[in-house]
């Protein structure tokens, strides 16, 4: 078989493997990568950053094992911000059953975090509020929309160490009446609980999601009609959070990210476990990518040097 | 008074003996419902499934069409029948709307009943795949009787409050665990990163220069690509940018990759995909007509 | 008594919020009226293709593949396997699937060719047992037909991916067809049947999920080419009736669109020689859009109802 | 061995189970698939009662008692009559009685096609509307939209834009008519393009699909020989 043949018919499994060595041995070493953020993640960050930490923010997590790579990035440096800045946090979900355990799972990671440093661990019910997961997920966010109150009636959370209690005896949810009495709603997603979302609650109070990278397209579009303050999309963004957390924006220092449309300082939590899901699998995706477009040269390579085999063959043959 | 039927007639206290007796009554007349049409003649059948059909699709449309009055408090008696035949069509709509749900649930027993039928004929038969169907009902039972188990171990609020520490977990709640979250949503997650290897591999054979439409479709994607992976965008956008000093009229400013990817994305991708999401939500239209009407042959009617 | 028309967004269901005004729509008349004439042009074509014969259709290229997949199936003598896409419940997307693959399955049962039909729910099971049932029946073979030929694999989205593709690498499917809702497993199903070199013919009415199909499959009907199909496919009059009328509406779309276009560009002219006052959408686009607000102002007030404990509200969303 | 040790190893196996089946098809692959399926509708078995049929069936039939002083709500009995509704599907395998399994067939899809009429024009309405854009420009001081740009006039840029966002728009409606035999060369050329706007919007899919698709094989391999790899054979972390 000619090289020309061998490039356009490669083994699948060959391929396959080498995917598989391109996508895990990077993985092993810390590959830093200059970057650049989006300027929605930069919105998203400024904003997050500049929250009032007295008043409640609403924190709606869909998104469960499977799509964990791209969402549990943002959903840890989201909750890594709230915890750090003492900002008070409501927890739903309206995606999937399992999508409060998966949350509460990642609130662990973070609080076991906290422990090792010898910080306050966050407590549930003081500092946040489980409401659990509401079935159907446009009615249960109409719901939250437009009648909090009646929505959230009778469910219960657990304070530490002690038995079930109404959740509006939490002194998180102690102002709050309506959704408007939340600063922000901050929706992690992998479902299309995000449009539900803009179309429900936009114009009641702030809105920023973290998407997963196959919706970023659509959730763009509400980000340039300014319903969303700012969003976070796929992976990228959830290394782009991560850095800005670590470099600080239109900080006094040479390594800060910049961002001429609003200059005032944001500071970061520079030195501080910043790391997460988005640092580490970057640097990978680079060569998953860097795979997928060498196969394609390679494929169309084969491709033109067998018709030029051909065309010489047919010219021979005159 | 312009209610079509007391609110009292439809509903009682949970326990109650009258609601007791009314399920019974509807159970009863659900069974004398089935037990008749079993005796209908073949040519009404037609009108009967029609009817079915019309009448339910009937209750979205003049909900959809009826004049609905502009506020309503809750205590509110309509003044006419106009506003008694709104406020019905309101307050049953949140029936209405489970109906799909509840009547598909019910149906699953056919689902399982399909499996059973496959599989224990092959167990029955020794079919070589035997084991295999073995092991699919094994572990379908397996995972029924745990997360029922742990279901029910969770009713009681002081046990389920113990059972979020891990330490304190029965067999029930560790066999739950173990089934559902150590397997089935690990698998879930191995199908669905299989894709990527799947993405590769037709993107390898199907992204050749070989027509005008293979070509476009390779050269987008190529760049979308690009523009996603961050060190590539940042060399290149910092090429461009160094270019033109950050004046966005400059018209270098148009090679920069993130730019691109994001003209690409809003003036060809969603109007692209808009336009598809209208003709399949016209198509969409249509079929709901004609299967509302009765119009569509060999399905539903 | 007609106050105002309701235009009924989606649900507002459950919890107390069903009064409140988001579902009364001050000038929701032109939503009902656009939706009754695109209705109207559906059925005033259907009444009329019923009267008459041989209304043109454009050449679908993926419909002719059809025979000719089913064909080689028949010459390898393996089955074709049909999936009526992953629709929650029977809809019409799973419906018209079927409708094709009733068509499938009347050729295939001329050639007396195995069939298999994998169903993602026992809705879309039960029809799809009556469907085909019905095509050996009227074909003459009904005892040709085999129950287990229709059948539920999982209604879990990757259990039913990982289900299909060990089908179809076990029972060497000849011929594939995908038709109707697939979403991220689309791809596992269209590479694992060319891995096996299945002729391959899809759709996905998911326009997110086309190009994967497009990447993989032989022949695709893109967006609502789905639709078309059974037209195409049986020429039934009322079919392809439906077909004429869905072009009017389409036409009627491009129109608004135009016209919309039109009225957008010379605003800000307008605007300009009217310095003075406010700016403003014009007229034509405002129609589309439902002013929520506005409702928000009027107020009826009705006898009240005596206190009833008993009419307590129905508790719906939490549990 | 501990049993997150257990736990991570069963998912491991699960796994790489799963993915043989991308060299061929085996017996690993095939006991896996099977015990998905089988796991899979167990669950489906489980939530039926316990997320639907419970919350949404019987316990509006039933009612609920007063809980903790919540309040307590009635039952509504009509809510039975669903049941022999839903049992008539299973008259399908019957040779004598299988019509009836057309009618709740038929109630759904009744229910599916009255919803399409109800939302038709709240879904499609906002679509058509956010097409009419202005195409011509009305301000020239600046090529593309400036920081303080009035939110009366129009840009060139924005207007260049506008206009490829209608002409796709209208080219992929017009390719999608298919009841006229279109003759006129100008209207086919356009159809032509429509077919060649559609790629350029699927490659754009395509491409931003891959970090989704690459990203969840990552976080596989770092299950695999991070989390248990590392953490729980090896120990370390």
């Amino acid at each position: 078989m000619s090289i020309a043949n061998k490039l356009q018919t490669l083994p699948k499994t060959a391929i396959y493997g080498i995917l598989i060595l391109c996508t895990s041995l990077p993985l092993f070493f810390q590959i830093p990568l200059p970057n650049n953020p989006d300027q929605a993640s930069k919105d998203f960050f400024r904003e997050m950053m500049t929250l009032d930490a007295s008043k409640p923010v609403l924190l709606s997590s869909d998104w469960t094992n499977s799509t964990r790579g791209e969402s549990k990035g943002q959903m840890k440096s989201v909750l890594r911000m709230f915890m750090r800045r003492g900002q008070k946090f409501v927890l739903y979900s309206t995606a999937d059953p399992q999508a409060p355990q998966v949350a509460l799972d990642v609130i662990a990671e973070v609080n076991r975090e906290r422990i090792k440093k010898n910080q306050e661990p966050y407590k549930r019910f003081e500092d946040y509020v489980v409401l659990g997961f509401f079935p159907n997920a446009e009615a249960a966010i109409n719901g939250l929309a437009n009648d909090f109150k009646a929505t959230v009636k009778g469910r219960k959370d657990f304070p530490v160490g002690k038995e079930a209690t109404d959740v509006f005896q939490s002194p998180v949810l102690k102002d709050v009446d309506s959704i408007k009495d939340f600063q922000m709603v901050v929706v992690v997603t992998a479902s299309k609980t995000s449009n539900f979302t803009v179309e429900r609650v936009y114009g009641k109070t702030k809105l920023a999601f973290a998407v997963t990278g196959v919706m970023g397209p659509e959730t763009k579009v509400y980000y340039q009609s300014k319903q969303l303050v700012g969003f976070v999309n796929g992976l990228k963004g959830a290394f782009d959070i991560e850095q800005l957390m670590e470099k600080g924006l239109n900080v006094d220092s040479s390594a800060s990210f910049r961002d001429d449309t609003h200059p005032a300082p944001v500071e970061g939590f520079k030195g501080d476990d910043n790391v997460g899901q988005g640092t580490r699998y970057f640097p990978t995706l680079h060569f998953a990518m860097a795979l997928m477009i060498i196969m394609v040269i390679l494929g169309n390579v084969g491709m033109v040097l067998a018709k030029k085999d051909s065309s010489k063959k047919e010219l021979g043959g005159r | 008074m312009f209610n079509l039927l007391p609110i009292a007639f439809w509903s009682d206290p949970a326990g109650s003996s009258a609601l007791t007796g009314k399920i019974v009554f509807g159970l009863l007349l659900g069974v004398g419902l089935l037990f008749a049409l079993t005796k209908v003649p073949t040519q009404m059948r037609r009108s009967i499934v029609f009817g079915g059909t019309f009448l339910s699709g009937l209750f979205y449309v003049l909900f959809y069409l009826w004049p609905q009055p502009i506020t309503r408090g809750p205590n509110d008696v309509p003044r006419d029948a106009v506003e008694g035949v709104a406020f019905w069509l309101k307050d049953s709509f949140s029936v209405v709307v489970n109906f799909t749900q509840i009547i598909s649930g019910f149906m699953l027993g056919l689902g399982v009943y399909s499996l059973l039928r496959i599989h224990l004929t092959r167990i029955a038969k020794g079919h070589k795949d035997a084991f295999f169907s073995f092991v699919l009902l094994g572990s379908m039972v397996a995972m029924a009787f745990f997360a029922y188990g742990d279901y029910i171990l969770r009713l009681d609020p002081v046990k389920a409050q113990e059972l979020e520490n891990p330490d304190k977990w029965g067999p029930l709640t560790r066999g739950r665990d173990l089934l559902f979250d150590g397997l089935l949503q690990q698998m879930d997650a191995a199908m669905f990163s299989i894709i990527a290897f799947f993405i590769l591999s037709a993107a390898y054979r199907a992204f050749r220069v070989r027509s005008v439409e293979a070509t476009i479709l390779l050269a987008t994607a190529l760049l979308v690509i690009l523009s996603l992976m961050g060190l590539v965008a940042d060399r290149v956008d910092g090429f461009f940018g160094g270019l033109v000093a950050n004046d966005p009229n400059d018209f270098f400013e148009n090679f920069k990759l993130t730019t691109l990817r994001n003209f690409i994305g809003d003036n060809l991708q969603t109007p692209s995909i808009n336009g598809i999401t209208l003709g399949t939500g016209i198509g969409a239209l249509a079929m709901g007509l004609r299967i509302w009407l009765g119009l569509e042959k060999g399905s539903g009617n | 008594m007609i106050e105002s028309w309701n235009v009924g967004l989606l649900p507002t269901l459950g919890v107390g919020q069903v009064y409140i005004g988001g579902q009364y729509l001050a000038n929701g008349w032109f939503g009902i009226f656009f939706t009754a004439l695109m209705a109207g042009f559906i059925l005033i074509n259907i009444r009329r293709a019923k009267g008459s014969k041989g209304v043109y259709i454009r050449r679908i290229a993926g419909m002719n593949a059809i025979d000719e997949a089913i064909g080689r199936a028949t010459e390898m003598g393996k089955p074709v396997l049909m999936v009526p896409g992953l629709s929650d419940t029977v809809d019409a997307i799973a419906v018209q699937a079927l409708n094709i693959f009733t068509y499938v399955a009347r050729v295939a049962s001329r050639f007396s060719n195995p069939i298999l039909l994998c169903c993602y729910n026992a809705a879309v099971l039960t029809l799809g047992q009556e469907l085909i049932r019905d095509v050996y029946q009227q074909e003459g073979v009904p005892d040709r037909f085999d129950p287990d030929s229709v059948r539920f694999i999982s209604d879990r989205q990757f259990a039913f991916a990982a289900g299909v593709s060990g089908l179809i690498h076990r029972e060497q499917t000849a011929a594939t067809f995908f038709m109707g809702a697939f979403y991220a497993e689309s791809l596992i199903f269209a590479e694992t049947a060319n891995a096996i070199g299945a002729i391959q013919v899809a759709s996905s009415t998911e326009a997110t999920q086309t190009p994967f199909f497009i990447a993989a499959c032989d022949y695709v009907l893109i967006g609502d080419e789905f639709y078309a199909a059974s037209a195409y496919l049986t020429r039934q009059p009322i079919l392809v009736g439906s077909l004429a009328g869905q072009d009017w509406v389409k036409l009627s779309v491009i129109a608004s669109i135009v016209i919309g276009v039109l009225s957008a560009s010379f605003a800000p002219f307008m605007a300009k020689r009217d310095a003075a006052a406010e700016p403003s959408e014009p007229g034509f686009l405002k129609l589309w859009e439902q002013d929520k607000e506005e409702l928000k102002k009027y107020k009826v007030t009705r006898e009240q109802k005596p206190a009833e404990p008993a009419a307590a509200a129905p508790a719906g969303g939490g549990q | 061995m501990s049993y997150p040790f257990i736990k991570a190893l069963v998912g491991v196996l699960a796994t790489v189970g799963l993915y043989s089946v991308l060299y061929k098809e085996n017996k690993f692959y095939r006991f896996f698939e099977h015990v998905f399926l089988g796991l899979a509708t167990g669950w489906t078995i489980f939530v039926l009662w316990a997320e639907v049929l419970k919350p949404s069936w019987y316990e509006k039939m039933m009612g609920t008692p007063s809980v903790n002083g919540g309040p307590a709500t009635d039952g509504q009995w009509a809510y039975i009559l669903l049941l022999p509704l839903g049992l008539m599907a299973y008259f399908v395998f019957s040779k004598k009685h299988n019509w009836m399994s057309r009618i709740p067939i038929g109630i759904i899809l009744g229910l599916w096609s009255g919803q399409q009429v109800q939302v038709w024009f709240n879904t499609y309405g906002p679509q058509i509307k956010g097409a009419m854009k202005p195409i011509l420009p009305s301000a020239f001081s600046s090529f593309t939209v400036p920081a303080n740009a009035s939110a009366v006039d129009v840009y060139p840029s924005q207007a260049l834009s506008n206009l490829l966002y209608i002409v796709t728009l209208l080219s992929v409606l017009s390719y999608f008519l298919f009841s006229f035999e279109v003759k006129n060369k100008a209207i086919i050329k356009f159809n032509m393009l429509g077919r060649y706007l559609l790629m350029i919007g699927f490659g754009a899919i395509f491409g931003s699909t891959v970090m989704t698709r690459f990203t969840l094989l990552i976080d596989r391999m770092y299950f695999i020989w991070i989390e248990f790899f590392q953490q729980q054979v090896l120990g370390r972390g």
